[in-house]
């Protein structure tokens, strides 16, 4: 085609077809997903939700009773999976590295990289156990860095009811330690 | 030189030739099929024309359709990238006759060359090694037997206007012989229209070595040190790499003399590539010339530090050869992996489909030659090949550590690619020594099929 | 993190989050799409929708009522735009380069890649003008290929509303030439 | 060889050094900050250890974050990239003392080399030139009014502790210096916490000119030749090339030699970067010297052939320079484009987001270092660099031509991005003349800018 013909042509430029590429990316991980889903329930007044798309099932309704049922497996095989190779593509890392889902705002996180102790030496009696009153300000472990010994204070009141990481285990920053309810 | 370039081909050879045109100022025209409309090549291009539907001989194949489009957008030369019309001599004499120059050797050299009967005359004339084998077309039976008496067996039938190991059959016996001769020339006839066949010495376990010519308009040849492409699988180029792995010095100036020996007997000009088998003992045998530039120029490209697309634009416009013609010092080693969506669980079975997730590798001594974006839809029509990943490194040894890593960081998804079947050659024990033949891949497959049989039946 | 802490994690190896992502990547657009239904449910009375397109399914519900049907062009409005730089991303050629979106199925597309002439030879009338009325097999224009000139004939009866290309102009396979109605 | 590396650092140099790693068979740690979880860097290393917050004092500037990482892990050693703590001394020293070794040279040396009055004197003691100057810290305006009588206008004042162009001020009159003492010293205190300042002759019209060093453990010091930087805007690289378009072969002789003295002068071990000015009489200066790997350091690696992280790796591990101490030949021309998250027609202002679109040029001779993919979120904590495009040709006006085409071919969406401001450089009349000093770009911005003006008030 002449220079001045291509330029007529209706054939999109190529600015607005990265456009329609650009839909596709957004959310994190599949949790994120759910969440998202209830976001999109509770800014409208949609009482039922079915979405599913190649290997994602998801089921909502608002109302009494269960709040929602998510149809496993929720981190199966994507419709096509490329060669087994190690892929490099993103993902939002699980808020909870090593340890089942957990409602957020339960866990008390690890302030620092290091490794996690639940007693002060090897022969004392854990800070805590699974199923004991916790309060605001007390020691529940002891995070080692850099040879240092640092105590961990609860940040809040209740009952602790899982501990996620095993006595001895490295943590990284704003790991979940425990959930206190 | 040339202010405007059609390019007759598409995917990543395509994008090669926009590429180095862009790179020298001139415009380029892409063609495409329907199937193609969204192709990166059409994008990338300053032109475009759509020249028929899908399957290739409505259109890349469609020599009025590539001439028209030439004549509407003014462009003076026609690259053929490889495969499609790039060896077709009659395509090449329509573009001479029609004023366009044909990016590529003589009409008459290709003709010559692409006779593999008449191409080992050449050889033979040119004093570069042949397999011993029946010297010009076998009739029949009775002379194909004679043959065999004389080179002993096993022997191999080819057909003359075969390629790319397509119509060639081994025989072992006089009585295999006698069936896969006759096997040989029905599937010829079938295949290329043309049933004549030649029988030559069967090379056992060889390697493939095959030598970059370039050549300019002026009777000026030189080469560019050898390729490696021993990794096969079916007579299908896998991998890739230059220098090869296993030449000696000696044998190394060897092959170049006998290639550049041929290229000077026929006088070539443009791009070109003559493959020889190798053999245990370390003897070379011309097996045919590839008068096109060739899918693995890159690994060439990359340890010489020469643009092999553009010095065939500039001969083509007249210029003389830029490549000293004395020998030129390699830098590193490079290696090349052909990405095919093909799925290797499934016989290679091809993989059309969209690309839906898309990155590629990145980093020093890594070159990715594709058409690929994320979003892309696989034709059914078209050769499987989506990518060609090239690593650059001062060694074989890092050469494939970064292969391997490259490959590592490679996300393809929507389509079943080869890139993790590859990776396993590369991972291997066996690749690494370099002691492998042709058949390497083919038996490694048998032998695991082999397995996998005896597993089931347990 | 050590080794067996990293293989006990819930991190998601590489070769997940690879496939994740294909999934995230999916998702997250099917969720744009979830919300564009919201909103056109919200902007409506519709009580229950039911979408379903290359292996999405959405079904919303609010309340009790009549189900929907929709098939509508969802894959509109991109998002960002970017700086001004030729870019190479994709999109479909649209049917009719060099004009006006028209009713696919009423233009007369050419056969062929050439030059378009509207009549015989430059002194002679044109085939047709807009307008006029045309049979199946009438000749309709040449268009000049390899220096042979291919008269190209009707595929269908009907009035001439529209001419799309310029006496002289190259033309591309399949491109629109004419308007039958 | 280290089993396991610990990568103090994020972005592409992360991703450069994990590249290296794995080429190398050494198992990597990944560190991120929250704002990073989702950062290429964190999905291709090996292991991965969340150190802190988004903002770098709580994660990549947190020592004892960075130290508890790699003490978890079983790190032996730790890479610093560049920026952050790379050239941070006491970081040095704290990794030698919890007995992991810091990849890059020892504290001493880069505690010397990071002071600017304490390397001018290394380098005249080295016997490389300098700019005529104060020979030390100014400690009052008298002094500096001394100074710059002797001297002759115009004078520069700079920081101690300076560095990138931050803490500096031209003086061309007694008065202009008078104010501009006080400034400096002012601004020095407030930026580095150090008030100490110290001038030297002003450099008119300068090029760039920088050499890359590299030492070992046992005195081996090479150097991988010249690289030209002078495209700069407001003192920040923009573009680096390499070799530099305008140096005469006595002249490269010449810088290479000086870096080299000094380098030996301070048993120089790691990679390195010796910066001068070139004045336009063709004599350099001594500017200063980077204790680290730098940014650009790839336009040397794709014309060396040389992999500069590997080498650093194998340095620091205790094994001898590979690089041979006789001058290496440089292949070819090498060019670097940074792409920055910044708005050009907003004053280059930082421009996070997420990448909506993203498309990597290929083919080629073109190499990206890049962390991006498509849906990355570009935090708005760390530096605004997205990618480096580095292309390597023949020569200089085929990559500026292979630039421009790589440049075309990148898509880069949801971000503002400088890729076309730079593109616009490398397509000038300027810039392929070579003829331009370090205020090419500011001058032309300005230029610019008071035609708008101009314009505006018509």
């Amino acid at each position: 085609m002449s220079e001045s013909k291509k330029n007529e042509s209706s054939k999109p430029s190529p600015k607005k077809e990265g456009n329609m590429t650009s839909k596709k990316v957004k959310v994190s991980s599949k949790l994120a997903l759910v969440q998202d889903v209830i976001q999109l329930m509770d800014a409208s007044d949609i009482s039922e939700i079915s979405f599913e798309q190649a290997g994602v099932k998801i089921h909502l309704r608002r109302g009494p009773g269960v709040p929602f049922q998510m149809a496993a497996p929720m981190m199966s095989a994507p419709v096509m999976s490329a060669p087994a190779m190690s892929a490099p593509a993103p993902a939002a890392t699980a808020a909870a590295p090593g340890a089942a889902p957990v409602a957020a705002g339960n866990t008390q996180n690890s302030p620092m990289v290091g490794t996690f102790y639940r007693a002060s030496s090897p022969d004392a009696k854990a800070f805590i156990e699974e199923g004991d009153k916790i309060e605001v300000g007390q020691v529940y472990c002891i995070i080692e860095a850099m040879k240092l010994m640092n105590e961990v204070k609860s940040e809040k009141a209740g009952k602790v009811t899982k501990i996620l990481v095993q006595n001895g285990q490295a943590v990284e920053f704003n790991q979940p330690l425990i959930v206190v309810e | 030189m040339f202010k405007k370039i059609l390019i007759a081909n598409r995917g990543e050879i395509a994008l090669r030739i926009i590429r180095a045109c862009k790179e020298m100022s001139i415009k380029t025209v892409a063609v495409y099929s329907t199937a193609d409309a969204d192709s990166l090549h059409v994008h990338l291009a300053d032109e475009s024309v759509c020249i028929g539907r899908g399957p290739s001989k409505e259109s890349y194949l469609n020599i009025p359709a590539l001439i028209s489009a030439a004549e509407i957008t003014d462009a003076e030369a026609i690259h053929p990238g490889y495969g499609f019309l790039a060896e077709n001599a009659h395509f090449a004499e329509v573009c001479a006759s029609c004023q366009i120059k044909f990016i590529g050797p003589k009409p008459e050299v290709m003709r010559l060359m692409g006779d593999k009967v008449q191409a080992i005359g050449m050889a033979k004339k040119a004093g570069t090694p042949t397999t011993p084998g029946s010297d010009g077309p076998v009739k029949d039976e009775k002379q194909a037997l004679e043959v065999a008496k004389r080179i002993k067996y096993p022997v191999i039938i080819k057909a003359s206007a075969g390629g790319g190991g397509r119509g060639m059959r081994v025989a072992h016996t006089d009585l295999s012989l006698a069936q896969a001769f006759q096997t040989c020339r029905a599937e010829a006839e079938a295949a290329f229209g043309n049933p004549e066949v030649y029988i030559e010495k069967y090379v056992e376990d060889p390697r493939h070595i095959e030598v970059q010519i370039m050549g300019d308009e002026y009777g000026n040849v030189a080469h560019l040190g050898e390729r490696d492409c021993t990794i096969q699988r079916s007579h299908q180029k896998l991998i890739e790499e230059a220098p090869s792995g296993v030449l000696t010095p000696k044998q190394r100036k060897a092959v170049g003399k006998y290639a550049l020996r041929l290229a000077k007997e026929v006088k070539y000009s443009s791009a070109g590539t003559i493959e020889f088998l190798l053999n245990k003992e370390g003897e070379f045998y011309f097996m045919e010339m590839n008068t096109r530039v060739q899918v693995e120029h890159p690994v060439t490209e990359q340890i010489m530090g020469v643009d092999i697309i553009k010095e065939q634009i500039r001969v083509a416009a007249g210029e003389k050869l830029s490549i000293p013609k004395t020998e030129m010092e390699p830098r590193g080693h490079a290696i090349e992996c052909r990405i095919n969506a093909e799925n290797p669980d499934d016989n290679f079975r091809p993989s059309p489909g969209t690309i839906t997730t898309y990155h590629v590798p990145g980093g020093p001594g890594v070159r990715v030659d594709t058409h690929l974006y994320q979003g892309y839809k696989v034709p059914p029509y078209y050769d499987s090949m989506l990518a060609k990943i090239i690593v650059h490194a001062p060694n074989r040894n890092e050469a494939i550590n970064r292969m391997i890593r490259a490959l590592d960081e490679l996300v393809v998804e929507g389509v079943h690619t080869t890139a993790a079947f590859l990776r396993g050659i590369l991972a291997s024990e066996t690749f690494r020594s370099g002691k492998y033949s042709t058949h390497y891949v083919d038996d490694m497959r048998k032998k695991k099929e082999k397995a996998a049989d005896k597993e089931s039946k347990k």
